[in-house]
């Protein structure tokens, strides 16, 4: 409640003498100073109710005293409160064994009737599913959430909360305040999507709409999800601003897109991984406990869903893996390129296994292992030290029956079969195995033609985006000032991309050390008394050097990013652009001299 | 220098004292492949027939129709036009221009009744310096079987 | 308009020509009256009779201003024109034909006897069993008729006479035509050889299309367009407007009437070769980084060389089709 | 009719009616309330309309309930002023001919009390209802309901004239204030006082409701004033709403009681009609009008806050009770809740004044109760007495006593939220305080009458079912605690109650009446605590003896007939719809041999006690019953 | 909804969509309503609605032995209504017409003083009515 200037009351509570604003409950009161009193039917943001009438208090005025909910009951001057009077403990002894009766089971009524000593109850044992009909949900659903999809049915001893005529609610929003209300959490959100439980969902996402990202996020401030938050789609709820203290919550806060005017851009803009999906063979999707190395760090990670237990989907412990090699990678069908960090890290997933699991048979199977560098081979040779298998062959597909006959299949069938091809032993072989980690290759992001689009930079043939030079100019494009660095530019591994990230800001910061730039001595001039702006020249520069006057309708160049090619010169349909270099004049003048005999 | 072959064709015409015909080929060549490919050519000493003199430009879409209508007009023979392969310009989206312009060209020289063979069109990275050279070769045979254009006599002297 | 001494000698010519420049000479409406006001027409053999004889009975330099207007397709025309040099002060090639070859220009793509088979023997409605072609010289019962020389290639003027002023356009806009008066009126002229009553920039500079800076796809063929976007340039439609390699001038009269510019101004101010430039700038904005889409783009382009050349046949480099064994390739 | 303005006019309007009445020497009277339509009042009006159809010197009334409903249907014949009781459509052209025509009284129609031998006329003479003194009621028995000329003969709308035009509102307070009018819906709470509370609440609308919803079963007086005398409840929240400045009434009828929703929204239209009801009401500026809203049959609503609830449309769903009704009441304005009794006796008070409403009943009740007297009683009905009259007068002098001469074993007031009084209770004074004190309440009126043949278990446990029905289930003692209570009075009822339980359902009464949230919930334990109270020992005896003292529990009764009184006509033995009961060979009697209960098959339906002529059917705890079927039958045979 | 619950002896489910259309009333308070009020069926009643009055006067006289009598008799148990569709029987908590309980209110008639043979007796009859009405229009 806002503080106001209404006068105020003064009351004794548990003869501790204090003051209250006009209007305020027992409860807050009790609150405030740290009084326990216990509640089940009583939320903070929704009206007193007081249906289970635990909290119940002594409050004597005038000499007069009777009992009364401390949820609903405002204060009002010289009411004297008893909050564990003698009889007040009676009848809320009495009341939980009222509650034991029918509702033993509930964890929440139990441990509180556990507190007053109410263990067992005199009365006949009428066991009811879990609700309580505390009517929270039903009042959050009308109160905070405006969706009205529950209501109370029938009356006396068989009233239950249900949805309208038992159907499916059509005003719910599936926000599941309801569920997250509910003292004996007695209403669960299904998900009705019924979509298989896969790995892949391991991130299972934030749980309220309002959430910090994720553990180690930087600013590591809560965002709030616009689709999920009850707020943002009916008006109502806004619990959260009623909460923060500082008041930083702002409701119609929209993305802002910035225009900033700087003198160079570095790109790098990363990379994803290769979908295995695409390729069925290997059951990605199909099959549980088919994931990618990605999905195996989030899993073995402290802060992921199992807390860093490497688990099978059904949660029990694997006794055998499978890591497959170049998924996706040095593959005609999908990407010819070697994506040079798989090996390292696949060993590394190994290594991990080893740890967590330790009487686990493991199996890499791979075309080459490259560990290129100093430490890797050595990494490598401890794997094999290890006891880790290491098959030379690339696991081309995994079934959940065995299909060769020299396969001894094996007792349980929750097995997956990799079927690979052994070159050193010269034949085919088929691994039971609990559990197959595919170590998916890299490609270019997903935006990169897009990004390449907007930045007037061009890609290589496998997406990645196009050096100046491949040997000499790593981190530079062709457009000058535009600088790329780490895997947007290939696949890459850490260290290199952390090398090529310094090479890149290195280079940005020359550019702006320098504070001017070298320009191509031949650049293109536009006449402006023959040129009529009718954009020709712009489609063709690559560069975008060219832009149009809106005013005097004519285009102009701009020498810092021309590069001197002469695309436009020949281009230009009116002949208005020339240069200052390999000129039309200059070339006829060669060509007559050439034609002179 | 004379290719040998045709100093033994020359042997036989004597009588007629025929001076083989050299075909006169104009090549614009982009400098950062083709032109760089000539230069190695030159230096690992390849041979090439010397018919092509070579106009250097930046990028072969530089090149504008314009002179190589020129250059039949006043006498060329043949013209080349070298560039670097496709998606490797150095301008990013050069050859690209110039694919559709030699194209178009080629299309209204057949109207004008210029042999197809006489203009050609050839994508030569730097490293491609037998390429080089054997294109030299098939297009100065090519042009010379198609014998001279010598454009001027097409009209009554005036 | 001040009233200069004594009223200037004007006259027109027309060669080969379809008379369009003539008539279009009376697109200036009532100021024709001014004109008549000012100047004596001595010579305009499309409006009235003149023998040569009149002609050469003029003193040099007699006609002040000589519009010329049709190609140079036979010996006749290049008699006249170096008569009517001699006889003129100014001499000044009046529209498209005179200026750069024009539509008869596109004869160059045939050779002479091709286009005296094609009239004289295969067009369906001739019967001419036993070959009769025009001959220059012809004695019919003791009379000697002379026909024209039939020349192999259409020039244009400035070929055969050196022309003071060209007047581009087919037929010349009517404020071309009256700007080109004013300035020979008032004296005020360009150095000689120059272009008057047009613009030196492109035809987009007057046309009121927005460009959007799109590129195209595909190109479209006349029959593939029926109602293009009257709003958006022409050539970002997929339509080959010669527009902007075309003299400004006509106020862009084609293109607001939907149908795209067809480069009767001839090519711009530092241009010689329209139809190459036209092809470089249709090349330059396909979008497509595939060698082959690019051709199969380009082969839907069917007659180029007509379609680039259709006016500036004359003043382009290659002038005509090549006459040498030309029969077997013509597709 | 012309719409009246001013005091004048009422009251001239007053005298045209009376003098239209008067123009009819003789008055035929006919009790048309539920009861008495019940047993053929209906037929019996049919036949006197057509048998007066002619008669232009009679008026004949289809009045309201007269209270006597134990010897319905009732006639009255003015002026002879004799009350004919349980009349026949049959002896419809004798009371015409020889009463009206001659003024005799027909002696067989008179009222006979049982066991007396005296024979009572006139209505004073007949002690059912010479102890009561009707204020409420008075008017019941005169005016025809669905006529407002009638009502305005006797007086009626003068008290509303009186105080719209010639005393302002808080003269018209004060008076109600001095009266001490306090509440006759069940809480007894001072109308006065609550009165000045709406008046002086913040808000621009002020509703003035009348809770007819009588929940209380047993409980019947709101619908005969209702179906009796509607005007006077119309003129009663008139002058409430001059008062308080009520802006907006509603009436809120059970939806068990269509005959009175008939006769008061019939009385509505006719108040609007004659200016007493819509704008500007007498010319006093004051614009009031009362909207008739029905209930669902739910007991809750009767509470005041659910009733609001329910008004607006809304589940009958209590609210806590710290925020007065007359602050924020019916959609949280203030609002005045009285019961229809309440609202009767407002134009009393204004009419005749403080002073005289403080004269009748006692110093802190004062005014009169109507109490529907039912149950074992001899007279059941309805009656009007003065607050301060004892239990013992009420049952034995105006109730006539216990019907078959049995002996009173106990009484119920207060309905679910009242208890049951004994025997030492029957001195005590019946006044708010006084019955509140003793455990029970007053309640709406209710005062059932129990004797021997009822079992006080029984009763508390119906109460306890009663009210575990109607709980609207929101808060948890409520709904739980009456829950456990009937079960537990269920075990004892089928004799398997153990010495434990009385303890849990006081510890169980206790903690439901303290923590429940509404009425309903804090006075629910009242029955079963005052029972235990005072009527431990029955209890005990159907826990440790297994034995129903009254006879009805049924697990703990069995049916047997006394050989001794037997006839053996063999009535029981066509009756029984299980054929329980089989001739016994050899047994002689009268008219036939003497029959027995087949105990095992015998499931206590009471069918064969009802019609046995002699009686001889007894009922009786099984043990004793076992014992005689072992005497007569098996040694017998 | 009393007015429809009048009309139709029961809430029929689109009656209560089109109220909770027109009146603009959320449909779950609509179904709490609809459920918490004696006076309303979700079902379809009875051809004879029989109300037995269960207050403290009739039941004191003996209302619950009909109530048992109609229930094992003739198999009509509060707030159902019989598989024939011919009976529904309500509980009701006094009529106001305590005097001469226990009531039986058949279709709206008030029988007073009833007992388990005239129970029987009206139930016997409204069959009998029932089966010939049956056998006439058959």
């Amino acid at each position: 409640m806002e503080e106001t200037n209404e006068k105020l009351v003064k009351l004794t509570i548990d003869g501790i003498e204090t003051e209250a604003r006009k209007g305020e409950t027992i409860l807050q009161v009790a609150e405030r100073l740290h009084i326990d009193i216990p509640t089940l039917c009583h939320y903070r943001f929704v009206k007193p109710y007081g249906a289970c009438r635990i909290c119940s208090v002594e409050v004597t005025i005038r000499g007069k005293s009777r009992f009364v909910p401390a949820c609903s009951y405002q204060v009002r001057d010289g009411i004297e409160v008893q909050t564990r009077s003698e009889e007040v403990i009676q009848h809320r002894k009495m009341l939980l064994e009222l509650m034991m009766a029918r509702h033993s089971q509930v964890e929440v009524v139990r441990k509180l009737a556990h507190e007053y000593g109410v263990d067992t109850t005199r009365f006949e044992e009428m066991p009811s599913e879990g609700c309580i009909l505390c009517g929270l949900c039903v009042r959050v659903c009308s109160e905070v959430v405006g969706a009205n999809a529950l209501t109370f049915v029938k009356r006396g001893t068989d009233r239950y909360v249900s949805t309208p005529f038992e159907g499916k609610a059509d005003t719910c929003i599936a926000c599941g305040a309801c569920a997250y209300v509910c003292p004996t959490n007695y209403i669960k959100v299904e998900d009705i999507r019924d979509r298989k439980y896969v790995f892949s969902e391991l991130s299972l996402g934030p749980t309220t709409p309002i959430h910090i990202p994720f553990a180690a996020a930087i600013p590591g401030i809560p965002v709030i999800d616009s689709h999920a938050c009850i707020h943002m789609q009916t008006g109502e709820c806004g619990i959260c601003s009623k909460v923060c203290e500082p008041d930083a919550i702002n409701y119609e806060m929209q993305d802002t897109f910035e225009e900033v005017d700087v003198g160079s851009i570095i790109l790098a803009t990363g990379y994803k991984t290769f979908d295995p999906a695409r390729a069925e063979q290997y059951g990605y999707g199909r099959f549980d406990n088919v994931i990618t190395s990605l999905e195996f760090e989030h899993l073995s990670h402290a802060s992921g869903p199992t807390g860093g237990a490497f688990v099978k989907a059904d949660g029990s412990e694997p006794k055998s893996v499978a890591i497959l090699h170049c998924i996706g990678s040095r593959d005609k069908n999908y990407n010819e390129y070697c994506s040079r960090v798989c090996c390292m890290y696949s060993l590394k997933i190994a290594h991990l296994i080893r740890e967590k699991v330790p009487d686990a048979d493991i199996y890499e199977l791979y075309i080459d292992m490259r560990c290129p560098g100093s430490g890797y081979e050595e990494f490598y040779n401890r794997l094999l030290e290890e006891g880790v298998h290491f098959i030379r062959g690339k696991g081309v597909e995994v079934s959940q029956m065995p299909t060769l006959a020299t396969t001894t299949p094996a007792a349980s069938n929750s097995k997956l079969y990799v079927k690979c091809e052994d070159t050193l032993l010269g034949m085919p072989r088929e691994l039971p195995v609990d559990m197959v980690i595919l170590s998916v290759g890299l490609e270019p992001a997903e935006d990169a033609e897009e990004v390449a689009r907007i930045f007037k930079i061009n890609a290589k043939g496998d997406g990645f985006f196009m050096e100046r030079h491949p040997k000499l100019a790593p981190v530079d494009t062709l457009s000058d000032g535009i600088f790329i660095a780490g895997c947007a530019q290939g696949p890459k591994d850490i260290p290199d991309s952390v090398a090529q990230g310094a090479a890149a800001a290195a280079a940005a910061v020359s550019l702006i050390d320098a504070g001017e730039v070298a320009l191509e001595p031949i650049t293109s001039v536009v006449d402006e008394d023959v040129c009529t702006g009718c954009k020709t020249c712009l489609v063709v520069c690559p560069y975008g050097a060219i832009t149009r006057d809106e005013e005097k309708g004519v285009a102009v160049i701009n020498d810092a990013l021309c590069k001197a090619c002469g695309c436009c010169v020949a281009a230009c349909p009116s002949g208005a652009i020339s240069q200052r270099g390999f000129d039309d004049t200059q070339i006829e003048a060669e060509l007559a001299a050439l034609l002179m005999s | 220098m004379a290719d040998t072959t045709t100093t033994e064709k020359s042997a036989e015409h004597t009588a007629e004292k025929v001076v083989p015909f050299e075909p006169k080929i104009i090549g614009f060549l982009c400098w950062w492949c083709t032109y760089a490919a000539s230069d190695m050519a030159g230096t690992s000493r390849l041979k090439y027939p010397p018919n092509v003199s070579i106009i250097r430009v930046m990028c072969s879409s530089r090149v504008d129709p314009s002179f190589i209508m020129r250059a039949f007009a006043e006498g060329a023979d043949g013209v080349l036009i070298g560039g670097c392969h496709l998606g490797e310009c150095h301008y990013v989206s050069g050859n690209y221009k110039t694919a559709a312009r030699i194209a178009l060209l080629k299309k209204t020289f057949s109207q004008l009744g210029v042999e197809d063979d006489r203009l050609r069109l050839e994508w030569i990275s730097a490293g491609e310096i037998r390429k080089f050279a054997e294109v030299i070769t098939d297009m100065t045979e090519k042009v010379r079987k198609l014998g001279p254009l010598n454009w001027r006599e097409n009209f009554e002297p005036k | 308009m001040e009233q200069p001494k004594e009223k200037l000698k004007l006259g027109v010519y027309w060669a080969a020509s379809c008379g369009g420049c003539d008539i279009s000479m009376l697109e200036i409406g009532e100021k024709i009256l001014t004109v008549d006001s000012l100047a004596d027409i001595v010579l305009w053999p499309c409006i009235a009779d003149f023998k040569y004889k009149d002609v050469r009975a003029y003193p040099d330099k007699y006609i002040d201003v000589m519009f010329f207007n049709g190609a140079i397709r036979n010996s006749e025309a290049e008699e006249i024109a170096h008569l009517l040099r001699a006889k003129s002060k100014i001499l000044i090639a009046y529209g498209s034909c005179s200026y750069e070859g024009g539509i008869p220009a596109l004869a160059n793509f045939y050779s002479k006897q091709e286009i005296f088979d094609r009239a004289y023997h295969e067009s369906q409605s001739t019967v001419n069993a036993d070959r009769i072609e025009p001959k220059t010289k012809h004695t019919e019962n003791g009379y000697e008729l002379y026909l024209p020389e039939f020349w192999e290639t259409v020039r244009m003027l400035s070929d055969i006479v050196d022309v003071d002023y060209f007047i581009p356009g087919c037929p010349p806009a009517e404020k071309t035509t009256w700007s080109a008066i004013e300035a020979l009126v008032s004296g005020n002229l360009p150095p000689t050889g120059s272009i008057i009553g047009a613009g030196n920039k492109s035809v987009c500079d007057e046309c009121p299309r927005e460009r959007k800076e799109t590129k195209i796809k595909r190109f479209k063929r006349p029959h593939e367009y029926v109602a293009p976007d009257p709003d958006q340039c022409l050539l970002e439609q997929g339509i080959i407007c010669l527009g902007p390699a075309t003299r400004s001038g006509c106020e862009a009269r084609c293109i607001d009437s939907g149908m795209p510019c067809r480069g009767c101004y001839g090519p711009c101010a530092d241009v010689y070769d329209q139809g190459a430039k036209m092809i470089s700038a249709i090349g330059s904005v396909l979008e497509s980084e595939d060698g082959e889409e690019i051709q199969r783009v380009i082969d839907e382009i069917m007659d180029p060389a007509g379609l680039f050349y259709r006016f500036s046949m004359s003043h382009s480099y290659l002038l005509r089709r090549r006459l040498v064994g030309a029969k077997e390739e013509m597709k | 009719m012309p719409k009246l303005g001013t005091i004048e006019q009422v009251k001239r309007f007053q005298e045209k009616c009376k003098t239209a009445l008067d123009k009819f020497p003789l008055v035929v009277s006919l009790c048309h309330g539920t009861a008495c339509c019940a047993i053929g009042a209906k037929e019996l009006a049919a036949a006197f309309e057509e048998a007066l159809n002619g008669e232009k010197s009679v008026k004949f009334i289809k009045s309201g309930c007269h209270g006597f409903c134990e010897v319905g249907p009732l006639v009255v014949v003015r002026p002879l002023d004799v009350v004919y009781q349980r009349v026949k459509p049959s002896d419809v052209p004798e009371i015409v001919e020889r009463s009206l025509k001659k003024g005799e009284v027909i002696d067989r129609l008179l009222y006979r009390p049982r066991g007396n031998g005296k024979v009572y006329a006139k209505e004073e003479e007949i002690p059912f209802y010479a102890k009561q003194s009707k204020v409420v009621l008075a008017l019941n028995s005169r005016i025809d309901p669905y006529s407002i000329d009638d009502y305005m003969a006797y007086g009626g709308y003068g008290a509303l004239a009186k105080a719209l035009l010639e005393m302002t509102p808080d003269e018209v307070l004060q008076e109600i204030v001095d009266a001490r009018l306090r509440g006759r819906g069940g809480g007894g709470f001072d109308a006065g006082r609550k009165w000045k509370g709406c008046r002086s609440a913040p808000g621009e609308r002020r509703h003035i409701i009348c809770n007819a919803d009588e929940g209380d079963p047993g409980a019947f007086m709101d619908e005969s004033i209702l179906e009796g005398n509607p005007h006077s409840v119309i003129e009663g929240m008139v002058i409430g709403a001059w008062a308080i400045g009520g802006t907006d009434g509603f009436i809120y009828v059970r939806n068990e009681y269509p005959r009175a929703l008939r006769a008061f929204s019939n009385a509505l239209k006719q108040a609007r009609e004659y200016g007493f009801l819509g704008e500007n009401i007498l010319s006093s500026g004051m614009d009031f009008d009362i909207k008739v809203s029905r209930g669902g049959g739910a007991f809750v609503c009767g509470e005041s806050s659910a009733l609001f609830r329910s008004l607006e449309g809304d589940v009958g769903e209590p609210r806590a009770k710290y925020i007065h009704s007359v602050e924020r009441g019916y959609h949280d304005e203030p609002t005045n809740l009285n019961n229809v009794e309440t609202w009767a006796n407002v134009p009393h008070i204004i009419n005749r004044g403080a002073k005289w409403f403080r004269s009748l009943g006692t110093e802190d009740s004062p005014g009169t109760k109507v109490f529907s007297l039912v149950g074992k009683v001899e007279n059941t009905g309805l009656i009007e007495v003065p607050m301060g009259i004892t239990l013992k007068e009420v049952i034995f002098e105006i109730g006539g006593g216990i019907k078959e001469g049995r002996d009173f074993k106990a009484v119920q007031t207060g309905g679910p939220s009242g208890g049951m009084l004994s025997q030492s209770q029957l001195d005590l004074p019946v006044d708010f305080d006084v019955l509140t004190e003793a455990g029970s309440m007053m309640g709406s009126g209710g005062m059932i009458v129990m004797d021997e043949g009822t079992c006080v278990v029984d009763v508390a446990k119906y109460f306890t079912d009663f009210l575990i029905e109607e709980s609207c289930g929101k808060c948890l003692p409520c709904r739980e605690g009456l829950m456990h209570m009937s079960r537990i009075l269920h075990r004892i009822t089928e004799g398997q109650g153990e010495p434990k339980d009385m303890e849990s359902l006081k510890r169980l009464g206790d903690a439901v009446a303290v923590a429940s949230l509404c009425g309903l919930g804090t006075s629910a334990p009242n029955p079963v605590l005052s029972s235990i109270k005072y009527f431990e020992d029955e209890y005990l005896a159907h826990i440790n003896e297994r034995r129903c003292p009254g006879r009805v529990c049924r697990a703990l009764i069995s049916y047997h007939i006394d050989p001794d009184t037997c006839t053996g006509c063999g009535t029981c033995e066509k009756v029984c719809p299980v054929e329980a009961i089989q001739p016994v060979a050899g047994e002689e009697r009268e008219e036939g041999l003497l029959r027995i209960i087949d105990l095992a098959v015998c499931d206590k339906c009471d069918a064969c006690r009802e019609v046995c002529p002699e009686e001889a059917i007894l009922v009786e705890s099984p043990a004793i019953a076992l014992e005689h079927y072992r005497e007569n039958v098996t040694e017998k045979r | 909804m009393l007015a429809v619950q009048e009309k139709f002896n029961w809430l029929p489910p689109q009656a209560l969509d089109y109220i909770s259309r027109r009146l603009n009333v959320r449909k779950p308070r609509i179904y709490h309503i609809a459920t918490f009020y004696k006076v309303f069926s979700l079902e379809p009643r009875g051809k004879h609605i029989l109300q037995l009055c269960m207050g403290t006067a009739c039941h004191v006289r003996g209302a619950k032995l009909i109530a048992d009598e109609l229930s094992r008799r003739h198999g009509i148990h509060f707030g159902e209504t019989t598989d024939d569709g011919l009976f529904t029987l309500e509980r009701v908590n006094c009529l106001g017409a305590c005097a001469i309980g226990p009531i039986l209110v058949v279709d709206g008639d008030y029988k007073g003083n009833m007992t388990t043979n005239r129970a029987n007796a009206v139930i016997k009859r409204l069959k009998r009515e029932a089966t010939e009405e049956d056998a006439a229009n058959a």
